[in-house]
């Protein structure tokens, strides 16, 4: 009886997203291996987080691809009724340190004006790759999910900080010295953070806590056709097609929960 | 007048309150209008008298005093009653007041709107209603198409659609032309002729009080400081502002300083004002008294009307011949019930 | 052309349904704020001083409310609002759950503007109407609505062209609409011509609906 | 009247297009006013009355024809030079337009403010304008704390701080009640006599002209359909609408209805109207006809009176004596310069 | 208190730095918007059919420039304008960055606002000045600038505040303020208390500005 159900419940499962996670998402509903696990996907963007995971914890969005593991961590901390479960792994992508007037990061002057993102969990991540680059340190207690500019323990270039929308960094990039630009937005304004960044963060162990996810809504947790999300997502053409069209900054993450949870 | 009372104030004051100070804008007033009767309430400017006259049907509710309508007390009845008590009442505005979105015919219609009638029986009750103010044929125009006296001749239409028993006009005339006026007057004087509406009307222009009103109440200061027969009005004003008013209609007091300042004295001449009232004007005295008496008698400014159907006259003229014969001859005036005034020459005022 | 606009003419089906979901964002959100701001326009204007229900304790509740309403900026409405979208319509991201943050966001704006709008039908007509014995009720469907029509076409016209602007800001809960287009394509993407094309269309929704407004309200002035 | 022109607007035509039509509103006029003269120009609403004059000074640029203003022709004037020209020609309105944002004084000082002059020198000159309309305690209040003739007055004395030659009233007493009105004419008169300032003044009201003015005009669409010195133009109107304004302000003709529909038939008895113009009224016929013939003249209506210095008069009055008597003596009058005319007693109208 | 308002306690440098950057955004903004404001309003006046200066040409220029520019939703203006920003203010990010397109996305708004606060200056009045020999500059400082100074304050005080609500979608572009505390700090982390104060502090501005605006105009109503 229940499987019935969730039988006809799967017949289409709304995925919401944002940005180039947006685009693939369109491109994973329209394959051909979609139709083959038998999955019929809609996607959606909604542009706010906040709401596409409360929309996503009460039902609205079956399914949303956008947050990294620090976000998901993050929100079910402080959201109070509503919370979500993670689905699996999709990908990780470096966040880099971009610059139009700067070659390296020891370039970057004193007094040198810094854009950051001016949600919780892209602010703290860009904090931690300024540190890695030793151009701040941060406070002990660091919270990787939540942590702000208040927390910069020394910062010894008295760097200044503007806190923009994280979608707008392609666009100030000429204005300020240097921006930090996630991975996603990065490639919307045609930024390869490979080649194009002064600095990036590394993909291994150090960063897992930025791999993406798949979330749902906890009590969906166990829904079998939601699960076939992930192994549609890893499937290989699907990779193959990510990889042409993001230059490989995407780089597949295939791993159960429990690699980021320990 | 049937002498059955349509309309009684009783003791009815108004008053304002703005901002620190308050105004009385009506104090203590009491009146009753008679079935039938014309009804002029003159003064100036602030006097109070729309304030009064939007007290009849409760459009402003008085501070005290009572408002009885036919044998109705408007203050015990509730909103429906005091609604329909309001049916009774027509009234009609300086600023005509008509709704610029529907027609001529829908304006007159409005009224009616609420009625259980067919839409063709409104229809046609509106069409007769502008048939009798002679405007039929343009019922389907609006009120932007037409002039002044037009507009207020479809509000005199749409007052008349509920059968009213009272019509108030509150400054009709004010902002027409005195040829436009005369034709609204005329109407007037026609509905209550033949539909025996009660008519009650403000101004502040005396001719149209003699042209129209059989009574009349001269306000100020939110008082009625003189009322009456418009008659007795005109010939015997008690009040200095009833006299100027009634100076204005007549040009009387214009006419004798520009007379005084020009006389010339001499022996044989008085220069003497005289007022007639009712029938002694239909008796000839002038060419009467200048044969028996073998008077030149030279008209400078004369005056003879008949307002409200009695003959009021008003002559200055110079009296020429041997003075006593001059002073017998305003001694037979007088005792002919004329008011005779000898005027002397001095400069200024003189108090008629 | 396909030099000028490269990636709109790709997105055809994108321009497509963003353009649905723009004149339903602005049609449905529109219906529901005109019946909301008309009742509380109509109850402000019977409600206030000289009022022919004037009762200052409701008008100041009524006046203080409005304002109340009008100074919250629409994107933190957007953002605060999600329970009540969530009682009403089910679901807080999409095109419908727009909705409820446009309606909160745009009526108290139009029941100002009809305020106006019938502060200006001519006292002297409601007081004929008062005079010839009709009721509260009558007297605000047969003269203010009928007399104030036409101002009230004039601000219904500006008030659609504002609420357009407020649809554009409604992607970031899911609602999609040209604003979204623009932004969240053109903008981010840097493709510049989608970002111009969407403004075009907008644009030309602002224009009819001004042509539109402008000569319905000619119609009605007699 | 000297006799020099000081406003001549020659030729003028004034077309208005509105969506498809376009409306004539001052056709091929021809309009001389000398200086010193109390100019009038009466026409019923949309006769072109305002148009005209706000070609004088070019508020209104005329289609066709010439403004020659003192020996300058408006027309040829740069901006400047024009506006220095307006300067010379004040100009108050129905609704006096003050600035309600000004004092009183405020207001009058008002033209003078572009003039290189001392600010104590300008408020000294608009006090003593406030003088001459009696306004001087008003300085310091508001427009809206005055009333309607007051502010006439502010507008008189702001119109004056220019030192104009010329002044145009255009309706300035139509919004005002009738003593009112009578006390803005005679500041109006005052300043004619004392300033020598020529004043146009446009006018319905035909008492207005009469109790003014030296010269009118009369208009009608657009058209000066006819003109000429007030007396003349009272005793002998040629045109049916001039006639129209005549009457009116003199009850003429609604007296007559009255007394044609009351009157009684009777042998020795003739119903005659008389109009007297000029000296001819100070000759006491009435009193010498009936002392010499043995008459008994009975004055139904009469309105006699003095404009622009001149004697007019109207009398209607049985004559009651032998029919061949009677006949003598409208003779004797008819050759002392009196139009006479026998009224038979046939119902409707009688033209005079 | 602590428990009520537990984030606002440990934020009050950046609460006081927000209500600064508000302030000055809406003030420097209006200032400039008032400026441009003003010309454009009085260029529609004069120019109108009817006015002193009377242009179809111009006008129908001034007319369609304020209405294209009052139809591009803020949110696109703050994404497309930056390379005017950038011109202007050598920047497109921060506080001052936000001033461009604050005052491009007020200044039209403001000007047919004043538009419609000039045109009900008596035009009896005007033509008195004309036919008093005034020249256009002097009516428009000494007329109509001057018999309109009640309803240009009016105007002016619901401008401000329209623009208070601007500034709030100004975060985007790391401008700060109360609008960006109340969303990237109080909604994205969910700290409702700081939301909620943001809010109230933003409302005793509007408050506040309508207070001010309300008495500045009844005193210079005569
Ligand atoms: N609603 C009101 N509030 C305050 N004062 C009022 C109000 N209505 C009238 N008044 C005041 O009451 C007084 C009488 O006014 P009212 O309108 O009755 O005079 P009126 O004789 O009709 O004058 P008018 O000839 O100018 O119409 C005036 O002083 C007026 O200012
Ligand atoms: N600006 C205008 N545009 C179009 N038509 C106009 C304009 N001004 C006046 N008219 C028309 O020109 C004609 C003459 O108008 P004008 O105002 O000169 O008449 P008037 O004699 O002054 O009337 P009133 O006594 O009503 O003031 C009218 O038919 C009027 O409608
Ligand atoms: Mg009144
Ligand atoms: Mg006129």
């Amino acid at each position: 009886h229940q499987v019935n159900s969730q039988q006809t419940k799967s017949a289409t499962i709304t995925v919401g997203s944002m940005g180039s996670d947006y685009a693939i998402w369109q491109h994973i509903a329209k394959s051909a291996e979609a139709k083959k696990l038998g999955l019929k996907i809609k996607v959606k963007q909604v542009t706010d987080g906040v709401q596409l995971n409360k929309a996503t914890a009460e039902g609205s969005i079956d399914v949303n691809a956008f947050q990294s593991w620090t976000y998901y961590v993050a929100f079910n901390k402080q959201s109070k009724s509503s919370k979500l479960a993670a689905l699996g792994t999709t990908y990780m992508e470096p966040m880099g340190i971009y610059s139009k007037k700067y070659q390296k990061v020891k370039d970057i002057p004193d007094g040198a004006t810094i854009a950051v993102a001016d949600n919780p969990s892209q602010q703290a991540r860009g904090l931690v790759l300024l540190q890695k680059a030793g151009l701040i340190k941060l406070k002990k207690n660091f919270d990787v999910a939540l942590g702000s500019i208040n927390d910069i323990a020394s910062n010894p270039k008295k760097l200044k900080f503007k806190q923009i929308d994280d979608t707008t960094g392609p666009r100030v990039l000429h204005t300020v010295d240097a921006v930090l630009i996630s991975n996603t937005v990065a490639l919307e304004g045609h930024l390869h953070v490979l080649s194009d960044s002064i600095y990036h963060e590394a993909v291994d162990q150090s960063t897992k806590a930025n791999i993406n996810i798949l979330a749902t809504a906890k009590k969906n947790k166990n829904n079998e056709n939601y699960k076939k999300l992930v192994t549609l997502y890893h499937e290989k053409s699907i990779q193959k097609y990510i990889k042409d069209k993001y230059y490989g900054t995407k780089v597949n993450v295939a791993k159960p929960l429990s690699y980021i949870e320990k | 007048m049937t002498g059955k009372n349509m309309i009684a104030l009783q003791d009815i004051s108004v008053q304002f309150k703005q901002r620190n100070e308050s105004i009385q804008a009506v104090q203590h007033v009491d009146l009753t209008i008679a079935k039938g009767d014309i009804y002029g309430i003159i003064g100036y400017s602030g006097a109070g008298k729309s304030t009064l006259v939007r007290v009849i049907n409760l459009l402003q509710k008085p501070s005290s005093g009572k408002v009885i309508f036919g044998t109705q007390d408007l203050g015990q009845l509730d909103a429906a009653g005091l609604r329909k008590a309001r049916r009774k009442i027509g009234m009609i505005f300086q600023h005509f007041n008509l709704m610029k979105s529907r027609t001529v015919l829908g304006n007159v219609e409005y009224p009616l709107l609420g009625l259980k009638i067919t839409k063709e029986a409104r229809q046609q009750k509106a069409l007769k209603l502008l048939e009798l103010v002679g405007l039929k044929e343009y019922a389907a125009a609006y009120p932007k198409q037409l002039s002044g006296g037009q507009k207020q001749r479809v509000a005199i239409a749409r007052a008349l659609a509920n059968d009213p028993e009272v019509l108030i006009s509150d400054e009709a005339t004010s902002a027409l032309d005195p040829k436009t006026t005369k034709s609204i007057l005329a109407l007037l004087r026609q509905v209550n002729q033949k539909l025996g509406i009660t008519i009650v009307l403000i101004t502040h222009e005396m001719q149209v009080i003699s042209s129209i009103c059989h009574n009349v109440a001269v306000m100020d200061a939110g008082k009625i400081i003189e009322r009456g027969p418009v008659t007795k009005i005109f010939a015997r004003p008690q009040q200095k502002l009833t006299a100027d008013f009634v100076e204005t209609a007549t040009n009387v007091k214009e006419a004798l300083t520009r007379i005084l300042k020009q006389n010339s004295v001499s022996e044989r001449k008085l220069l003497i004002y005289l007022k007639f009232i009712g029938n002694t004007a239909q008796e000839s005295i002038i060419s009467s008294i200048s044969r028996d008496f073998n008077l030149d008698i030279n008209i400078l400014f004369a005056n003879i009307d008949q307002i409200d159907g009695v003959n009021i006259g008003y002559l200055i003229a110079d009296f020429i011949g041997a003075r006593s014969v001059i002073l017998t001859v305003t001694e037979k005036l007088k005792a002919a019930g004329i008011a005779v005034k000898i005027l002397d020459n001095a400069e200024g005022q003189v108090q008629l | 052309m396909a030099n000028l606009i490269p990636n709109v003419l790709q997105m055809k089906a994108e321009f497509v349904q963003a353009i649905w979901e723009t004149l339903y964002m602005t049609f449905a959100a529109a219906i529901v704020a005109a019946i909301l701001g008309l009742l509380l326009g109509v109850a402000l204007v019977v409600t206030q001083a000289g009022g022919i229900l004037e009762d200052r304790l409701l008008y100041s509740l009524f006046d203080k409310v409005t304002n109340l309403l009008r100074s919250i900026p629409f994107i933190i409405l957007l953002a605060v609002i999600s329970p009540l979208t969530l009682f009403l319509v089910g679901t807080t991201v999409g095109t419908t759950a727009s909705l409820v943050p446009l309606v909160i966001g745009i009526f108290p704006f139009y029941a100002r503007q009809v305020q106006n709008a019938l502060l200006d039908v001519d006292q002297g007509v409601i007081e004929a109407a008062q005079a010839m014995g009709s009721s509260p009720t009558e007297i605000i469907f047969r003269v203010y609505l009928r007399e104030g029509l036409p101002d009230i076409i004039r601000v219904s016209t500006l008030t659609i062209i504002s609420l357009i602007g407020l649809t554009t800001m409604a992607g970031a809960i899911g609602a999609g609409g040209l604003g979204d287009v623009a932004i969240s394509i053109g903008y981010a993407r840097f493709e510049n011509d989608v970002t111009f094309a969407a403004m075009i269309i907008i644009l030309i929704f602002v224009f009819t609906f001004q042509l539109i407004g402008d000569r319905l309200a000619k119609v009605f002035e007699h």
